[in-house]
């Protein structure tokens, strides 16, 4: 009889990859070869990239760096900062993984501007030494990436500044976000933007992969307010980036609506954990209110309140319909309620095709909807006309931008509340597990309704401002299509968060706006990403907390501590 | 008269709705996966049978004469081969990993892979060589015995290819259920569906298992395919979706993971909407309600029959 | 740290070297890059808005050629002394939101003086206010729906919507009781059954000929609709066939007009199937199939091969190599351009820039009179066309063969 | 044979009837799962329900708790007769753990205790989101009765570790907790030590114990005989559906009834194995 | 006694957690080897990745010296490996001979009529009821029908995973009873059970497992007698 001793091997790991050989090898070579790469990057941008002057903007002048030579020294000055910091190895910080992201930026990058300019121009011939060089480094700084070592985090050590200063952190970041939005939503060319959004996305995962990223979450922790505060003051700033034109800002309220329908979307499918395919009926009830109640003189009602008024009509008429569509969930559940859901969101838009006299009372005007609906009046305020501010004018869906913006705010508002309260933990209780929540005591079929009645006037909500925005309403604004857009706009952007969907919203609609180029193929990249997505990333792009432990069991300090008192209370 | 008409054609859609929605609940049946981008399987097989009469009788198809009867077997041939094809890497590359994923990932990538297909049909369809652009309708060959004139017994009007349809149905579903129930491949499809685990325990490879659910869906899909090509005379990018819904709705209707259910659901489905064309009076009737009533009959059985009409208990995995 | 220094000391080199081989300022954007020629000349610029990708990218494209073709021979042409004209094309893939989104990007660039679009009424409805309220040109080839123009009540009150829009086609009151007339007094059909697709085109064209049939004494004896998004037509046809109709009268496209005939035909309801300019095309053929003989369509203007301007149109289309065909709605796109040229020849010949001629071209807009491929372009006091010259055409041999044209009172 | 440790420490038995099922039966189509059963819980009394299986113990259970509707016979709580809902007989004072475990697995091990909380308080969705000071009070009033239960069954440390992550017998604890915080009259555990190893099976007798002293009726299923037969006043061997035998643990398990039908016949050879 | 299956550092992870943490046993031709341990320590999790469920992250696991650790499920079952699981799992359903029959899927040859009868006196109540559906049955009935299923196909080696899991004490000695004379016929097996008396005292060979990894091994009466066992497995102070 013999006796092991057991010691909790939590550490060790016998299985050392070959990555991990390779980076214990080459490691010590990572900080050099990340200086060097990052500063052939910065000089590159100081070089011509190409003989024609009409591509990516124009790149083919030395010593006055424009467009995407900018974006390369970008690059090389975060490979350098990385490379810095990697040779001093500050505890608070994990350059080897922010190298890596640059490394992989910067390759993509480069390979994509090059075969542009070839493409274009017809042959590499055209390339000049600014891009070949941009080449070498981006591949010196891959190269880093790939063989620098990780080191843990320790998140004990993080600087605390002074309060002000943490503001002033807050201050700046928000600054280049928006001078970084409005920049990007400058930008006409296709490449050129697909260029830039590698650069910005490179450059945010290594902020983040490296550790900054929590330091910021951690100095937005410590002044919320604050960062809060911040948010929205950018966002209301942004009109004023634009110079008086509407163009981008045109897209910006949409995204706004799709975002705050998304965000309603979240509390039924993120919270509550049923799954809705037929949500897009929601902003199209309270579009036709708002349409219906509007002075348009196509509207079919004859009642024309005052537009708080439709407002409130349109959050009670979705939030009925909400219910309605909520009831049969008492006795469907799972699958059974998708197809449910899909099932009312067809009729919705077919009644709303039908109903327009000769199939059923005229309500709608029928596939030709309503039409010609004026712009909002508040109080002499007229969303229709320019309003010049501070110089600036203001166009007329810089108008909307701002009311959409404190709608947003309000969703947000409301979302992060009820997530945050009984209300939220019966959802999430439900979504874990139904009937044991029944059987603690939970109320799941008012709970279930009530995230349909919410989720739905939110909807309705950004529905009947959409109308007005939109100055017309038909049907086929409200297909299947767009319930799964709204539905990959949540699990794109990160289930249950706010964050999340708002980029998720932000991706959806700004992306096919500004790949024109790539138009008849957006549909074709949309399926594809979606399924990407899914397989790399299912989570979404920003994980709630709880949601990442879901997906992947990445818990383990938690569990290793779980364990290693278990196994000391058995002894 | 216009009751047994308007059956008549209820019985044509059902049949086809029904063929498609054994698909959607073979494959539930074994993984719980709804597979949205099925209805796709049906249009890419209705594109493959397309290709074969492009491919092999091209002079027929050039002068606009009707293929031969013997045509018929080649082209399902090759509608089955398209459709397997496909099913088959979209299991592989797509589903197979998000195995163990929460039930919204598939979800989520069968959207995707619908949307993608779509897109790849309408784009690239018309790139191959001699082949005609997909962006919009393209017509489908007519095929002698089973194109042209309709019979019309007693008065009534019944299109030949409702014959091929309703026969395609009769005798996949003869050959589903030997299959399911006397072979051995079949009753190991049953274990997988009620364990999965176990059933590996048993020497059942289950991948397999769930690639042979995916292919059983496609071939029913891809005579389809075939039947919706010769009863509407075209075929286009866009056909799998509408009709997967339905043909998904049926499948719900019927109790998803019943193949029984399928078939029975998919005949209700049918029937309901030629009688709310034919029969339901006033403004809410006819062709533009047809659709509400078929969701309308949906939500009703599910609310007092939450698994469907033969279905078995609800399998919650929300 | 030797490795640093080599760096350091590479890098300079390279600094130095390039220092010496490039220098240079960069350009602004009213500097050089218009790459000679007229550098004098102002530029103003006629937008399209119209579907560039998507189910109906055929037919936008047609649009968005037309236009160019009509621009660049006014250019060659000089038709406004000091002033070049450029395309601006915008996607609007069919979509409300996305036409609003494009009309708003036109808009907002001073350069814009007019726009030809939009295909779809439904888009129409969205662009139509972004542009008024930047006092651009709207002239539209393709938008049939009467209430663009004349408002919601254009049957009883007609009342201009907005001064800057208008048309080169015609709008379903004037096709709908053309085809009622062609079917009731030169066909001799007195019983037709209708059918339409509930969308605004088919629906008003129903409805239009049905108020005139009637109105002559014919019978409609079966009005049914079907479902653009179905592909099998069986029940409707079943519901049509007991009342034995002499034809059908089709309001739609023809994706479902196509197979809605061959259908029709297979389970023996063999009579004609007529419909507006929406099936008028060589797709219409091959989806009916072979059975679509006898089929009748009616289209806007003379046929283009009969009229000398429409010759010319199609001669200097095929000889600029566009790589799709100008399709339906190309000749009207053609003249929308014209219109707005012919426009732009008063309001820009004393502007400063085209922004400031916005307004003075639409004012211009209701004096424009020319013949152009369809006919004659001319507007009324709404923005719709005067011309009302119509075409029935007939499918025979697999094609459409004009049968009657003639005027519409 | 007696597997009888001695008699734990005496207690108070109460003389109010908390729990009283009378003649409840439950058919499912033409099975008789559950057929004419009746039982009493007093305040302060451990009541454990052994049988084997397929007796209908679970199915007892659930007609008790709301989740299956009787077909004949009632359940009364402290003399209400019961409404046949999970969620009123949770508010009228019942509360229970499952066979095998359903906890919140992605809430923390607070967060599940909470959500217990939930039929004892009252803010909805608008006070939710104004945030005024008695939804304030509520809530911070919730989680400090969160902590005090998770405090009580030993988890005090665990609190922000998510469920599914504790280890087994912590996750049957915190079911406990998340029981006890409905505010229960009388607490039902369905099988509370399956899988536990002696050790904790004795701990969790203790937490039972502590509970019962605190006033509470608890009825438990339970297999482990041991256990049972320490821990209960008083226990019911159901048979097919039907109450065997009723009496004191000392009377259930010496019932040759019982031992045929249950714990088995009294050769030496298997005499360990239960 | 030659060794069937030996079992060597085996690690197997979900995830980064580590459920079994590099644990190393026998098992010899004929023999009756017991794992037992709590919930938790990792015996489930041993025999899914024995049976090839699971793959394990290191370590090997040799049957008859053939490595399993790359062999398909479905593979492993025909070489002999018979894996009884947890909760029993049988297919609810089909009938008792259908799944009687998929127990004897991987078998290509004659004797499987022959089998299905020895499974039938082995357990005569799943003669009655052939044709019921399984889904039907008691636990311990359906432990039965588990057993004989597993039996069906003619392993050398038979895991059963808490057979008396949940069962009535009653039941328990009837299964325990079959796993004796399951062995007197000469099938090795081995057994996981969270009774350890029951197990440990048929047992030729016995484990304990915690939290993933062994911690005493023997014979199973010595392990009886041990001490540690008997505080801490057996309830005894």
């Amino acid at each position: 009889m013999s006796t092991n001793t057991a010691l909790p091997d939590v550490l060790d790991d016998s299985d050392v990859s070959r990555r991990d050989r390779l980076r214990e090898q080459h490691g010590a070579k990572a900080p050099l070869l990340a200086l060097a790469g990052g500063v052939l990057l910065l000089v590159s941008g100081l070089l011509s990239w190409s003989y024609d002057d009409r591509i990516l903007g124009d790149i083919s002048i030395r010593f006055y760096p424009a467009g995407i030579q900018i974006y390369a020294m970008v690059l090389g000055l975060v490979a350098v900062v990385l490379g810095v910091l990697l040779r001093r190895r500050p505890g608070w910080l994990n350059p080897g993984r922010g190298l890596a992201a640059v490394g992989w930026g910067s390759l993509v990058f480069v390979v994509v501007a090059l075969v542009t300019i070839a493409r274009q121009a017809g042959g590499s011939i055209n390339i000049n030494e600014g891009g070949w060089v941009a080449l070498v480094g981006a591949l010196l700084v891959f190269a880093a990436g790939f063989v620098a070592q990780r080191f843990e985090l320790n998140v004990r050590t993080w600087p605390r500044l002074p309060g002000w200063a943490e503001i002033l952190v807050i201050v700046v970041l928000m600054a280049v976000l928006l001078f970084t939005t409005a920049y990007t939503l400058g930008l006409d060319d296709s490449w050129t933007f697909v260029c830039l959004l590698v650069t910005l996305l490179s450059v945010a995962i290594a902020l983040v992969g490296s550790g900054f990223g929590e330091y910021v979450g951690f100095v937005g922790g410590n002044n919320r307010r604050v960062l809060l505060l911040a948010a929205f003051l950018v966002a209301f700033l942004f009109p004023f980036t634009q110079d008086g034109s509407d163009a981008n800002m045109s897209i910006a309220t949409q995204i706004l609506i799709f975002a705050a329908t998304a965000l309603g979307l979240n509390i039924v499918v993120g919270l509550a954990g049923l799954l809705d395919l037929g949500y897009i009926a929601f902003l199209g009830t309270g579009a036709y209110v708002g349409a219906m109640l509007s002075q348009s003189t196509f509207a079919t009602i004859g009642w024309k309140p005052p537009f708080l008024v439709v407002m409130l009509c349109g959050m009670a008429v979705a939030s009925t319909f909400g219910l309605i569509i909520g009831s049969p969930t008492l006795r469907v559940s799972g699958d059974y309620l998708a197809i449910v859901t899909l099932g009312f969101g067809e009729i919705f838009r077919l009644a709303m095709f039908n109903l327009d006299g000769t199939n059923g009372p005229d309500l709608t005007n029928g596939p030709n909807g309503i039409p010609a609906i004026p712009d909002l009046n508040f109080f002499g305020w007229d969303f229709g006309k320019v309003h010049t501010v501070a110089g600036i004018p203001l166009g007329r869906f810089s108008n909307y931008y701002f009311l959409l913006l404190l709608l947003i705010a309000f969703v947000i508002l409301v979302f992060s509340r009820l997530n945050d309260s009984r209300i939220g933990r019966g959802w999430v209780a439900i979504r874990e597990d139904e009937r044991a929540a029944e059987a603690m005591g939970v109320n799941v079929f008012g709970l279930k309704l009530l995230a349909f009645a919410i989720g739905a006037a939110l909807a309705g909500l950004a529905g009947t401002i959409k109308a007005h925005q939109d100055t017309s309403v038909t049907p086929d604004q409200y297909i299947f299509l767009e319930s799964a857009f709204l539905l990959a706009a949540v699990v794109l952007g990160g289930m249950g968060t706010v964050a999340g969907v708002l980029v998720g919203a932000t991706i959806l609609k700004l992306l096919p706006e500004k790949l024109r180029d790539a138009a008849d193929y957006r549909l074709l990249l949309f399926g594809l990403l979606l399924v990407i997505m899914m397989r790399f990333r299912p989570e979404g792009l920003v994980a709630s907390k709880r949601r990442q432990l879901e997906f992947h069991e990445d818990d383990e300090e938690l569990v290793q501590l779980a364990q290693t008192e278990h196994l000391e209370e058995a002894k | 008269m216009e009751l047994a008409q308007q059956l008549v054609n209820g019985l044509t859609l059902g049949s086809l709705y029904a063929l498609i929605a054994v698909g959607y609940t073979v494959v539930y049946g074994i993984i719980q996966l709804i597979n949205f981008a099925h209805g796709e399987i049906f249009m890419v097989g209705a594109f493959g049978a397309l290709s074969t009469a492009l491919l092999f009788f091209r002079s027929y198809v050039d002068e606009g004469q009707v293929l031969p009867f013997w045509a018929l077997p080649v082209l399902i041939l090759g509608a089955v081969a398209a459709s397997v094809a496909i099913a088959v890497l979209m299991e592989r590359i797509a589903y197979r990993p998000l195995r163990n994923a929460p039930r919204l990932a598939p979800l989520i990538t069968a959207i995707g892979i619908s949307v993608f297909l779509q897109e790849a049909v309408r784009l690239l369809y018309g790139k191959i060589p001699g082949f005609p652009d997909a962006k919009q309708k393209v017509p489908f060959p007519k095929i002698a015995v089973v194109s042209g004139d309709a019979w019309t017994p007693f008065g009534l009007t019944i299109q030949r290819s409702t014959i091929f349809t309703v026969g395609a149905l009769v005798i996949c579903a003869a050959g589903l259920f030997y299959f399911v129930s006397r072979t051995k491949t079949g009753r190991a499809m049953q274990a997988v569906s009620q364990d999965p685990d176990t059933a590996r325990l048993m020497g059942i490879n289950v991948d397999r298992i769930i690639v042979v659910a995916f292919v059983i869906g496609a071939t029913l899909a891809a005579i389809a395919g075939i039947a919706q090509g010769l009863q509407v005379t075209n075929v286009n990018f866009k056909m799998g979706f509408l009709a997967g819904l339905k043909a998904f709705t049926a499948a719900v209707l019927g109790g998803i993971g019943n193949v029984w259910g399928a078939v029975l659901g998919g005949l209700t489905l049918g029937i309901v909407e030629a009688l709310a064309i034919g029969f339901i009076p006033g403004t809410f009737g006819g062709s533009s309600w047809k659709d509400v009533w078929a969701f309308a009959i949906l939500i009703l059985v599910l609310v007092f029959r939450p698994q469907g009409l033969l279905g078995a208990k609800v399998v919650d995995r929300a | 740290m030797p490795q640093r220094s080599v760096v350091a000391v590479g890098a300079s080199l390279l600094v130095a070297s390039l220092a010496l081989t490039g220098c240079g300022t960069r350009g602004g954007d009213d500097g050089g890059d218009t790459g000679g020629g007229s550098g004098d000349s102002k530029v103003a610029k006629i937008g399209v808005i119209a579907p560039l990708s998507g189910d109906l990218a055929a037919l936008g494209k047609g649009i968005e050629h037309s236009v160019d073709l009509a621009i660049k021979q006014a250019n060659e042409s000089n038709a406004i002394p000091g002033w070049k004209l450029e395309l601006a094309a915008e996607d609007d893939q069919a979509t409300p939101d996305v036409g609003k989104n494009a009309a708003t990007k036109l808009a907002s660039d001073k350069e814009v003086v007019g726009v030809v679009g939009t295909l779809n009424s439904s888009v129409a409805q969205s662009v139509q206010p972004v542009l008024a309220a930047a006092n651009i040109t709207q002239v539209s080839p393709a938008n049939t729906n009467p209430s663009l123009t004349q408002g919601a009540d254009f049957a009883t009150a007609p009342k201009r919507a907005y001064p800057t829009y208008f048309r080169t086609c015609t709008t379903d009151s004037i096709q709908g009781p053309f085809a009622a007339r062609y079917l009731f007094e030169k066909a001799g059909i007195k019983e037709v059954a209708t059918v339409h697709d509930k969308k605004t085109y088919g629906q008003g064209l129903v409805d239009a000929f049905t108020k005139e049939y009637t109105k002559l004494g014919g019978k409609v004896v079966s009005a049914q609709t079907i479902n653009p998004d179905d592909d099998k037509y069986d029940a409707v046809i079943s519901k049509i066939k007991p009342s034995n109709p002499k034809a059908v009268y089709y309001g739609g496209e023809f994706p479902q007009a196509g197979p809605f005939s061959q259908q029709m035909k297979a389970a023996g309801l063999n009579v004609p199937l007529m419909g507006g300019d929406g099936i008028f095309s060589g797709e219409y053929v091959k989806l009916a199939g072979s059975t679509a003989t006898g089929d009748l369509a009616t289209s806007v203007g003379a046929p283009t091969d009969q009229l000398e301007s429409a010759k010319s149109f199609v001669s200097a289309y095929d000889a600029a190599k566009y790589s799709e065909p100008y399709e339906a709605y190309g000749a009207y796109a053609y003249d929308a351009a014209n219109a707005i040229i012919n426009a732009l020849k008063t309001s820009l010949k004393d502007a400063d820039s085209a922004e400031a001629a916005r307004q003075a071209t639409v004012q211009a807009m209701s004096s424009v009179s020319f013949d152009g491929v369809t006919g004659k372009v001319a507007f009324d006091e709404y923005g719709d066309t005067t011309s009302r010259v119509l075409t029935v055409y007939q499918v025979k041999d697999g094609a459409w063969a004009p049968v009657n044209t003639e005027e519409f009172k | 044979m007696t597997v009888t440790d001695p008699a734990p420490a005496a207690h108070e038995i109460g003389d109010r009837v908390v729990l009283e099922a009378a003649n409840v039966t439950m058919r499912f189509g033409g099975l008789t799962a559950v057929g004419d059963v009746s039982m009493r819980v007093h305040d302060g009394e451990i009541v454990g329900l052994i049988g084997p299986n397929g007796a209908g113990k679970t199915t007892f259970f659930n007609c008790l708790t709301g989740m299956y509707i009787p077909t004949e016979g009632r359940v009364t709580l402290a003399g209400e007769q019961l409404p046949p809902k999970p969620l009123k007989v949770v508010r009228a004072g019942m509360a229970r753990t499952f066979q095998n475990i359903r906890l919140f697995g992605n809430m923390t091990a607070l967060e599940n205790v909470m959500v217990g909380r939930y039929c004892r308080t009252s803010s909805m969705a608008l006070t939710s989101v104004l945030r005024g000071p008695k939804f304030r009070r509520e809530e911070s009033a919730t989680r400090e009765r969160a902590q005090e239960l998770l405090d009580y069954v030993g988890l005090g440390k665990s609190t922000e570790l998510l469920a599914r992550n504790l280890p087994y017998g912590d996750q049957r604890r915190l079911e406990i907790a998340r029981a006890l915080a409905t505010d229960p009259q009388i607490l039902l555990l369905d099988e509370p030590t399956a899988g536990m190893n002696p050790k904790e099976t004795e701990e969790t007798m203790h937490l039972i114990f502590k509970i019962r002293d605190s006033g509470l009726a608890v009825v438990v299923i339970e297999h482990d005989m041991r256990f049972i037969f320490n821990l209960c006043d008083r226990v019911l061997c159901l048979v097919r559906g039907s109450v065997l035998v009723e009496g004191t643990p000392g009377e259930v398990q010496s019932d040759p009834r019982v031992i045929e039908a249950y714990i088995g016949g009294d050769d030496a050879d298997e005499e360990e194995d239960a | 006694m030659s060794d069937i299956l030996e079992v060597k550092d085996l690690v197997v992870s979900y995830g980064k957690i580590k459920a079994v943490k590099g644990i190393s046993f026998t098992v010899g031709e004929g023999e009756v080897v017991s794992l037992i341990g709590t919930n938790g320590a990792g015996k489930t999790t041993t025999l899914r990745t024995i049976s090839g469920l699971l793959r394990p992250t290191s370590g090997s696991i040799r049957f008859r010296g053939q490595d399993l650790t790359k062999v398909a499920p479905h593979d492993i079952v025909s070489l002999g490996l018979a894996h009884s699981p947890e909760g029993r799992r049988i297919f609810p359903k089909l009938s008792v001979e259908e799944n009687l029959m998929l127990g004897a899927f991987s078998r290509k040859d004659k004797g499987i009529r022959a089998d299905l009868d020895a499974a039938f006196e082995l357990f005569p109540i799943l003669q009655e009821r052939r044709a019921q559906p399984a889904g039907t049955f008691s636990g311990g009935e359906q432990q039965m029908l588990a057993m004989g299923r597993a039996m069906m196909s003619k392993p050398q080696l038979l895991m059963l995973d808490e057979p008396s899991m949940g069962l009535s004490p009653l039941m328990m000695k009837r299964i325990m009873t079959t796993v004796t004379t399951l062995q007197e016929q000469g099938t090795t097996i081995l057994l996981v059970e969270q009774n350890a008396q029951a197990a440990l005292k048929r047992a030729t060979k016995g484990y304990v497992l915690e939290v993933g990894t062994i911690v005493l091994s023997g014979t199973g009466s010595e392990l009886l007698a041990s001490d540690d066992v008997r505080k801490a497995y057996l309830g005894e102070d």
